[in-house]
C-alpha cells in the first residue's frame, strides 16, 4: 500500500518534472521558439540565429546580474515569474495529447481559460511591481490584449463545449479529456462544419496571447523599452523568456487538442503523438507566418479586430454549433 | 558544468542596447544596417534589446553632449553586470568635429571604462560586426572573472 | 423562565436581534463625550458594539446545526401569539435556511468591519453616535432577514436606510458625503415607500402580513392589484439592492461613507435587497417558474452586471470603482438566482456570499489606503506596496478574488454561474441565457482589467513624495482584513463543502416553498420539488493547487539552487543611478502613469457608449427619482402584461 | 365614496412623485417625499375602513359582533408609517440645512459634485 | 488588415537568404571607400597643412630634439577623431597621407586607433649653400635689390619676382608654415628660411606666378 503510494507519487512527480512537466515543456518550448526566430528570419531573407538561439539566450540572462530597483517590492518582483512559469506548466499537465493526459479529468475548457489568465496575470503584477512607468504603460496593454482576447475565446471554447455535448447526448461537455476521448472515437472536431470558423478564430487568438505580431503591442521594445519586462534583468527575465516559449507551446497544443486531436495514420504504434506533435509544429509555423508578413497594431486596433472580426466568427461557430451542424 | 553553459551563451547571445547622445544618426542608421538582411547579426546571436536592464552591450554613438552626459551615464550604470560599454564612431571617442564646444563632454572614457572603440565615421557594417565581436570576447571573459 | 428554556436555539433568531438593538441602546446611554484615550475615542463603546456584533455572530452560528444541517425551520411567535383564527396575528420570526445564510453573512461582515472600526475611526469625531448607528443598522439589516412578517421587512428596512444615510453622512467634511446621504435618502424613501405600499394592497387583499400565510394564500389568486403590489415590492427591494437603475445611488454612498460602513453598504444592504428579491419572487408569488421572470431578472441581472463594470473603468475614485464593481457582482447574483434552477439558486447564493467575502476586504483595504494618505483618488496614490506590504497583500486576495482568478473563491462561484446559465441555456434550448455566460465570462475579465488599475495606481507604480512617511496601518485593521482573506482563500479552496454546508440548504429552502409554509402553521399543497445539483463540469481546487504548489516548489528549489534570489540591491538610504528605474535615462523624474488613461485601448473604441453613460450619471438627484419612477412604471407595465 | 379616498391617496402618492422629479429646490423635494407618506398614510388608513364601523375598542356588552369595527392593524401600521414619515423629514431637513451650508445654494442642479 | 507580404514572404522562404556572411567571409570595401590612414612619413616635410585643414583636430605632430640637434617629429592621426574626409590628404602636396580601404579600425587597447609616423628633419644649422637668404632675417632693402635677379633658388624655397608681386597676402595667408610675411602697404615680402620647409604651396596659391620655387 504504501509501496503503490509512493510509486503512484513517483509517477506523478515525473509528470509534473519530466513528460508533459517541465523538462519537456523546456525543451520544446525552446525549440518551437527557435524555430519560429529562425523561420521568421528566413522569410525577410535573413539567414537568422541558430536555433539554439533561445538556449543561450536562457542560459546567457541565468549568468547575469539580477538588479532590483530601488523603487520595487522585492518579494513580488521576483515571486511573479516562477509563479507564471508554474501555472504554465501545470497547464501544458492538463491538454491531453492523444487521449494522454497526465491528469485527467481535472480539467474544464473554462478552468483552463482562466488557468491561461494567470501567467499573464503574474507578468502583469510583476510589471507592476517594478514601478516602472514603461511596465505601466505595458500592462496596460497587455490587459487589453487580454480583455480583446478573452470574448472570442469563450465563444470558441463555449462553442467546443457545446459541439461535443451536442454528440455525447449531454448537451454541454467542458471536461478537456472528454473532448480528447470523444475525438479519438469520432475523428477530429475540425471535420465538422461548425468548428472551422472557431479554428480559425482561435488561431487567430494565439497570436494575442503569446504577445507575438501583430498584436505584441505590450512588448513594444521599441516603443515602450519591453514594455512590462523593461525593469527585468537576468534569471527573472529567462524565466520570463521561459515562460513566454511554453505559452506558444501551451496554446499551440491546446488548439490541436481541441480541434485536431485523434488524427492517426495507424502506420506506427505512436502515431497520434507524432501527429499530435506535427500538428502543433504546424500550428508553431502558422503564428510565425503570421509574425513575419504583419507590423504590430495599435492597441485600439487590437481590441477592435479581436472585438469585430474573431469574435464574429467564433459567433457564427457557436450559433452553428447551437443548431446542431 | 552550468557556469561552463552560462559562459559559453555569455558569448552567443549578446544583446545590445543602443544609446544616441546627440549623434547625427549616421552611426545609428549603420546600427540599424548591421540588423539587415544583408549583414544580419541576429545569426550571432545579436539583438537589439529595447531597456538596459536586458542588456550586454551599450553601443553609444554621438558626442556626448552636456544635456545628455547625466542620462547616457546612469543608463549605463543601469545595465547589469557583466557588461560591455561600446563607442562607435569618432564623436563619443574624442568629440570629433565638436571637438571643443562648451556644451560637448566628449570622450566619454574618462567617464566610464569604455571596452571597445570603433572607429569610423560612420563605421562602415563590417567594421561594426568585428567591433561587437571584440566586445562579445570581451564578455565572455568577463563572465569568466566574476 | 429557567436557564435551559433560555439556552434553547428556538430563541436564538431574536437573541441576534436583540444583542444588536440592545447594544445601541446601551452605547447610547453611556453619554457622547469622546474618551481621553487616542487610540480608541469611542472608550469602552467600542467593546460593547464589537461584543454585540460577536454575540449575534455566535447565536447565528450556533443555528447552523439545526437549520442548514438538519433542515429545520424555526417558527419563532413573539410573546407566544401564535396563529389565531386561522390568521396570523402575532409578530413572527422566521429562520429557514435562506435566512440564516443571509444572517450568517450579514453578522461576518458586521463583526469584522466593528474590528476594524476600533482602530480606523481614531480620527473622527463623534465616534460614540457611530457606534449607535453601526449597532442600529447591523440590527436592522438582521432583522430584515430574519423577520417572518413583511411590516417589519418594512420597519427594518426603514431602520436601516436610516442609519446608512446618517453613516453615509457620518463624515461631513468629505467632499461630497452629504450630497450622496441626501440623493441615498431621497432614492431610498421611495423605494421604502414603496415597500409600504406593495405591503398594504396585499394587506387589502389577504388580510395578513405572515410571509407564510401570504405564500400559502397569493398563487392562483393574482389580480391587478396584487400585481402592482408585487411591481411596488420589486422596485422597492431593488433599490435596497442598488441594482440597475439605483446603482449611483450606490456609487455615491460608498465613495462618501467611512469604509467600514462602505462594507455594510455593499456587503449587507445589497443582500438585504437580494434576499427580499428573493422572498419576493420565490416565496410570496412564486413566479419564478415563470420564463417572464426569469427573463427579467436574469436581464436586469446581466445589465448590472455589464454596465456597473463599465462605469467601474471609467471612475477616478478607489471607493467609487469598489462600489461599481459592488453592484455588478449583485448582477451576478441576481442574474444567478433569476435562473431558477437549484444549481443556479446555490450557485447566486455562493456567490452573494463571497461578495460579501471579498467586497468587505477590498472596501477595507481601500479604508487601510485612506486612513493613511487621506485620499483615494487613484492619480494621487502610488507605490504603496513598499509601505504598506500587508495591506498590499490583502488587497490583491482580494482583488484575485473578485475577478474570478482560481483558486480564489470569485472562480468558484463564477465558475457555477456559468455553468448553471449555460446548463439552463442548453436544456430549454433558449440562446439568451447563453448571453448570460457569455457577458459573465467578459465581465469577469473586465473586473480583472479595472483592478489591475487600481494596483498600478495605487500600491504599485512610483511612491509620491508626499507619501513617504506613510506607515503600515494599525494590527487591528488588519486583522480584520485578515480574517476575510482567509475566508476568501478557504471558501475557494474548498468550494464542494461550503455550497454543502451552506448554499445548498438555502438553495434547497428556496426551492421548497410548501416547507415553509407549513413550518409556520399553515397549510399548504405544493408539491417537495426535485432538487438537484449536478453540474456539467467539475472544479476541484485542492487537486489542482496541489500540482501548482509542487511545481511552484520545484521552481523554487532550483531557484534558490541556481542563486536566483542573489539579486542586488541598494543600499544605504541614497538610491544610486544604477537601482534606479529606468526612464530613458532621466534621474529622479516623477511619472506615473496616470490611473484614468491605462485602458485608452478599450475606452476608444467604446468612446460614444462611455460618453452616453457619463452624461447618464448626471448627479441630479431629480434625474435619479426621475429613474426611480421610470423603473417603476416600466415594472408595473411589465407585472401587468406578463403575470 | 370610499373611491375617493383612494383616488386621493394615489393622487397624492403621484404628486409626490412629481414633486421630486421635476422641483430642482430641495426643500421642495423634500415636501415632496412628505406628501408621498401622507398619500400612503391615507391608502392604509382607507384600506382598514369598514363602512359604519366603530372604533376597534372592547368595551363591555356595548357590541358582540367585531365586524363592526375597522380594522385596528392598519392603523397601528399608519402610526408606525407616520413616525417614520416624520424621521425622514427631520433627517433630510437636517441634510438640508448642511447642504446649504456647504455648497451655498439649494438647487439640485448646482449638488453634482458626485457623477459619473 | 491587409497582409501586403504574404506573396513575398512565402517566396523568400524557400529563396536564398541574401547575407554576405560577413566575419567568416571576408569582404572588400567599395571603390573610393576611405577608410584607414597610411602616413608615409619619409616623403613628409612637416608642412602641417593636414593639421590645418582637418575638421576634427584629429592630427597632430611632436617635435623633439635628439642629440645631433635634429629635430624628431612625430605626426600622429588619431582615428578615433577622424572623420575621413580626406582633405588632409588631398591637401597633402607630398602626397604622404593616403586613405586606404581597411575599414577594420577597432580600438580595445589605449593607441589601437592612433596611426604615427616618425621622420627626422635635419637642422639646418651649418647653413652652407644657402647663406645669401639668411641675412634677410633683418634687411629688407638687401631682399629688394636682389629681387630683380629672380631666379629660383633651387632648394625648393620660393623666391619672390618683385615685378610680378602685387603683394594680394594669399601666399603668407597659406603658407602652412606661416614662414612668410608679407605686407601690402610697405610693399615687403619676406621669407623665413628657419620656418620654410619647402612645400610650394605659396607657387601654388600666387594669382600672378610672381613665386619661382
Amino acid at each position: 500500500m504504501t509501496a503503490n503510494i509512493f510509486i503512484n507519487g513517483l509517477q506523478y512527480l515525473g509528470y509534473i518534472l519530466i513528460f508533459p512537466g517541465f523538462l519537456f515543456c523546456f525543451v520544446c518550448g525552446m525549440l518551437l521558439t527557435g524555430i519560429d526566430r529562425k523561420l521568421v528570419a528566413r522569410m525577410q531573407k535573413r539567414v537568422g540565429p541558430p536555433i539554439l538561439q533561445p538556449f543561450y539566450d536562457f542560459f546567457k540572462l541565468c549568468g547575469k546580474e539580477t538588479i532590483v530597483p530601488a523603487a520595487a517590492s522585492r518579494t513580488t518582483f521576483l515571486m511573479t515569474p516562477l509563479v507564471g512559469l508554474a501555472a504554465l506548466v501545470v497547464i501544458q499537465l492538463f491538454i491531453p495529447i492523444h487521449g494522454f493526459s497526465a491528469f485527467s479529468g481535472m480539467a474544464d475548457i473554462i478552468v483552463i481559460l482562466y488557468l491561461l489568465l494567470i501567467p499573464a496575470l503574474a507578468a502583469i503584477l510583476g510589471a507592476a511591481a517594478s514601478g516602472s512607468p514603461y511596465a505601466g504603460v505595458g500592462l496596460s496593454r497587455e490587459m487589453v490584449t487580454i480583455i480583446s482576447c478573452e470574448l472570442p475565446l469563450v465563444l470558441v471554447l463555449l462553442a467546443v463545449a457545446k459541439t461535443v455535448g451536442n454528440a455525447m447526448g449531454t448537451g454541454l461537455c467542458f471536461s478537456m479529456s472528454d473532448i480528447a476521448d470523444y475525438q479519438v472515437q469520432h475523428g477530429s472536431l475540425i471535420t465538422k462544419l461548425s468548428m472551422i470558423p472557431a479554428a480559425i478564430a482561435f488561431a487567430m487568438v494565439i497570436p494575442g496571447e503569446t504577445g507575438s505580431h501583430p498584436f505584441d503591442t505590450a512588448e513594444a521594445e521599441t516603443e515602450i523599452c519591453e514594455g512590462m519586462h523593461a525593469e527585468y534583468s537576468g534569471a527573472p527575465l529567462a524565466v520570463f523568456k521561459l515562460s513566454h516559449a511554453i505559452k506558444v507551446l501551451t496554446l499551440t497544443s491546446l488548439f490541436v487538442a481541441l480541434f485536431f486531436g485523434g488524427i492517426g495514420t495507424g502506420l506506427v504504434a505512436l502515431d497520434g503523438v507524432i501527429v499530435f506533435a506535427l500538428c502543433v509544429i504546424a500550428t508553431a509555423l502558422f503564428i510565425s507566418f503570421v509574425h513575419a508578413v504583419t507590423a504590430r497594431l495599435k492597441i485600439e486596433q487590437v481590441f477592435k479586430y479581436y472585438w469585430t472580426v474573431v469574435s464574429g466568427l467564433a459567433l457564427v461557430s457557436l450559433v452553428l454549433a447551437w443548431y446542431g451542424m | 558544468m552550468f557556469q561552463k553553459l552560462i559562459a559559453e551563451s555569455a558569448a552567443k547571445s549578446p544583446w545590445l542596447f543602443h544609446i544616441n547622445s546627440g549623434s547625427c544618426n549616421g552611426c545609428d542608421i549603420e546600427l540599424v544596417a548591421v540588423l539587415t538582411p544583408r549583414y544580419d547579426v541576429e545569426r550571432l546571436g545579436f539583438k537589439l534589446a529595447g531597456s538596459p536592464r536586458q542588456a550586454d552591450i551599450v553601443v553609444v554613438t554621438g558626442p556626448v553632449t552636456k544635456q545628455s552626459l547625466n542620462r547616457v551615464l546612469s543608463a549605463i550604470s543601469q545595465v547589469p553586470e557583466p557588461r560591455c560599454i561600446v563607442t562607435m564612431g569618432s564623436c563619443p571617442q574624442s568629440g570629433n568635429v565638436f571637438k571643443g564646444s562648451y556644451s560637448v563632454c566628449a570622450p566619454l572614457s574618462q567617464y566610464v571604462h569604455v571596452d571597445v572603440d570603433i572607429a569610423g565615421c560612420a563605421p562602415k557594417p563590417e567594421a561594426i560586426i568585428d567591433g561587437l565581436a571584440k566586445a562579445t570576447e570581451i564578455l565572455k571573459e568577463k563572465r569568466g572573472r566574476m | 423562565m429557567n436557564l435551559a428554556n433560555m439556552t434553547d436555539y428556538h430563541h436564538f433568531p431574536i437573541y441576534a436581534i436583540m444583542v444588536l438593538f440592545l447594544g445601541a441602546f446601551v452605547v447610547s446611554v453611556a453619554g457622547t463625550k469622546p474618551s481621553r484615550n487616542l487610540k480608541n475615542p469611542a472608550g469602552a463603546r467600542a467593546w460593547i458594539a464589537l461584543c454585540a456584533t460577536g454575540l449575534s455572530l455566535f447565536f447565528l452560528v450556533m443555528l447552523i446545526k439545526p437549520v442548514m444541517l438538519k433542515g429545520e425551520i424555526i417558527a419563532y411567535w413573539m410573546g407566544s401569539r401564535a396563529i389565531a383564527g386561522g390568521y396570523a396575528i402575532g409578530i413572527a420570526l422566521e429562520v429557514d435556511a435562506l435566512s440564516l445564510f443571509f444572517a450568517l453573512l450579514i453578522a461576518t461582515a458586521v463583526f469584522v468591519s466593528a474590528i476594524y472600526s476600533i482602530r480606523y475611526m481614531v480620527h473622527d469625531d463623534c465616534v460614540p453616535q457611530y457606534y449607535v448607528l453601526y449597532c442600529l443598522l447591523a440590527g436592522g439589516v438582521l432583522g430584515l432577514v430574519l423577520s417572518g412578517d413583511i411590516f417589519n421587512m418594512f420597519v427594518m428596512v426603514e431602520i436601516l436606510t436610516f442609519a446608512a444615510v446618517a453613516l453615509t453622512a457620518f463624515r461631513t467634511k468629505v467632499y461630497g458625503a452629504l450630497e450622496a446621504a441626501f440623493k441615498y435618502l431621497v432614492v431610498g424613501c421611495m423605494g421604502s415607500t414603496a415597500i409600504l405600499t406593495g405591503t398594504i394592497m396585499l394587506y387589502a387583499q389577504y388580510h395578513t402580513l405572515n410571509l407564510a400565510q401570504l405564500a400559502s394564500l397569493i398563487p392562483g389568486t393574482l389580480n391587478n392589484a396584487t400585481k402592482l403590489a408585487f411591481a411596488f415590492l420589486y422596485i422597492g427591494f431593488s433599490t435596497k439592492a442598488f441594482i440597475v437603475p439605483f446603482h449611483p445611488l450606490a456609487a455615491d454612498a460608498h465613495g462618501a461613507a467611512p469604509a467600514s460602513i462602505s462594507v455594510l453598504i455593499s456587503g449587507v444592504l445589497t443582500k438585504s435587497g437580494i434576499y427580499g428579491i428573493i422572498r419576493l419572487t420565490y416565496f410570496l408569488f412564486q413566479t419564478m417558474n415563470l420564463g417572464s421572470m426569469q427573463f427579467m431578472l436574469v436581464f436586469i441581472g446581466s445589465v448590472s452586471m455589464f454596465v456597473c463594470v463599465t462605469m467601474a473603468l471609467a471612475q477616478h475614485d478607489f471607493k467609487r470603482l469598489l462600489a461599481y464593481h459592488s453592484i455588478s457582482q449583485i448582477g451576478y447574483v441576481l442574474a444567478a438566482v433569476g435562473l431558477s434552477t437549484s444549481l443556479g439558486i446555490s450557485a447566486g447564493l455562493y456567490h452573494a456570499m463571497n461578495h460579501t467575502l471579498f467586497k468587505g476586504l477590498l472596501f477595507l483595504a481601500a479604508g487601510a489606503v485612506l486612513h493613511e494618505t487621506g485620499t483615494t483618488d487613484l492619480g494621487k496614490l502610488g507605490g504603496l506596496s513598499k509601505k504598506m506590504p500587508h495591506t498590499t497583500a490583502l488587497f490583491l486576495i482580494g482583488a484575485f478574488s473578485i475577478s474570478g482568478v482560481p483558486p480564489f473563491n470569485g472562480f468558484a462561484s463564477k465558475w457555477m454561474i456559468y455553468q448553471a446559465s449555460y446548463q439552463k441555456a442548453v436544456e430549454t434550448n433558449n440562446i439568451g441565457f447563453l448571453a448570460v455566460t457569455i457577458i459573465a465570462l467578459v465581465t469577469s475579465t473586465l473586473t480583472l482589467a479595472s483592478f489591475v488599475k487600481v494596483s498600478q495606481s495605487v500600491f504599485f507604480g512610483q511612491l509620491p513624495r508626499e507619501y513617504e512617511n506613510v506607515k503600515e496601518v494599525p494590527f487591528g485593521m488588519r486583522l480584520a482584513m485578515g480574517i476575510l482573506a482567509v475566508l476568501c482563500i478557504l471558501t475557494g479552496i474548498f468550494p464542494n463543502t461550503v455550497t454543502g454546508a451552506l448554499t445548498q440548504p438555502a438553495a434547497r429552502a428556496v426551492a421548497d416553498v410548501g416547507e415553509y409554509i407549513t413550518a409556520m402553521g399553515f397549510k399548504s399543497n405544493l408539491p417537495v420539488p426535485e432538487v438537484s445539483f449536478v453540474q456539467a463540469g467539475v472544479w476541484e481546487p485542492i487537486n489542482w493547487l496541489l500540482i501548482l504548489c509542487i511545481a511552484l516548489l520545484a521552481l523554487t528549489i532550483v531557484a534558490v539552487a541556481g542563486k536566483y534570489d542573489r539579486v542586488s540591491e541598494n543600499e544605504g538610504e541614497q538610491v544610486d543611478t544604477k537601482y534606479q528605474l529606468f526612464y530613458g535615462g532621466e534621474k529622479n523624474v516623477y511619472s506615473q502613469v496616470g490611473g484614468g488613461d491605462l485602458f485608452w485601448g478599450f475606452k476608444h473604441n467604446w468612446r460614444h457608449y462611455f460618453d452616453f453613460m457619463h452624461d447618464l450619471h448626471s448627479g441630479i438627484v431629480n434625474d435619479y427619482a426621475l429613474w426611480a419612477v421610470v423603473a417603476l412604471a416600466l415594472a408595473i407595465v411589465y407585472m401587468m402584461i406578463v403575470l | 365614496m370610499i373611491q375617493f379616498n383612494y383616488i386621493a391617496a394615489f393622487f397624492l402618492i403621484v404628486l409626490g412623485f412629481y414633486t421630486i422629479v421635476t422641483k430642482y429646490n430641495l426643500v421642495k423635494t423634500v415636501i415632496g417625499m412628505s406628501v408621498m407618506d401622507y398619500g400612503v398614510n391615507l391608502l392604509i388608513i382607507t384600506i382598514g375602513y369598514t363602512p359604519g364601523g366603530t372604533a376597534p375598542i372592547f368595551t363591555a356588552g356595548e357590541l358582540t359582533q367585531a365586524s363592526y369595527f375597522v380594522d385596528p392593524i392598519p392603523q397601528a401600521l399608519t402610526l408606525t408609517s407616520i413616525v417614520i414619515g416624520a424621521c425622514v423629514t427631520a433627517m433630510s431637513m437636517s441634510l438640508v440645512i448642511r447642504l446649504h451650508e456647504s455648497y451655498g445654494t439649494l438647487d439640485t442642479r448646482e449638488i453634482r459634485r458626485l457623477r459619473g | 488588415m491587409d497582409f501586403p507580404f504574404i506573396r513575398e514572404a512565402v517566396v523568400k522562404l524557400f529563396s536564398k537568404p541574401s547575407c554576405n556572411n560577413y566575419p567568416f567571409t571576408p569582404r572588400e570595401a567599395a571603390p573610393n571607400y576611405r577608410g584607414r590612414i597610411v602616413f608615409h612619413p619619409e616623403t613628409c616635410i612637416n608642412c602641417n597643412m593636414c593639421e590645418r585643414v582637418c575638421a576634427g583636430g584629429a592630427i597632430t605632430h611632436t617635435s623633439v630634439k635628439n642629440e645631433e640637434g635634429d629635430d624628431v617629429i612625430t605626426r600622429s592621426f588619431d582615428l578615433g577623431s577622424c572623420t575621413f574626409c580626406s582633405t588632409c590628404a588631398d591637401f597633402c602636396t607630398r602626397h604622404s597621407i593616403e586613405l586606404t580601404q581597411d575599414y577594420h579600425m577597432i580600438g580595445i587597447e589605449e593607441g589601437d586607433l592612433i596611426v604615427s609616423g616618425t621622420f627626422i628633419k635635419k637642422k639646418p644649422a651649418p647653413k652652407p649653400a644657402p647663406k645669401p637668404a639668411a641675412p634677410a632675417a633683418a634687411k629688407e632693402e638687401t631682399a629688394a635689390p636682389a629681387a630683380p635677379a629672380v631666379k629660383p633658388r633651387g632648394d625648393g624655397k620660393p623666391a619672390q619676382d618683385p615685378d610680378k608681386c602685387v603683394y594680394c597676402t594669399i601666399c603668407a595667408r597659406k603658407c602652412p608654415g606661416e614662414a612668410l610675411t608679407v605686407d601690402r602697404k610697405e610693399k615687403i615680402w619676406k621669407l623665413d628660411e628657419d620656418k620654410c620647409v619647402a612645400c610650394g604651396t605659396c607657387a601654388d596659391v600666387c594669382p600672378k606666378n610672381a613665386i619661382v620655387i
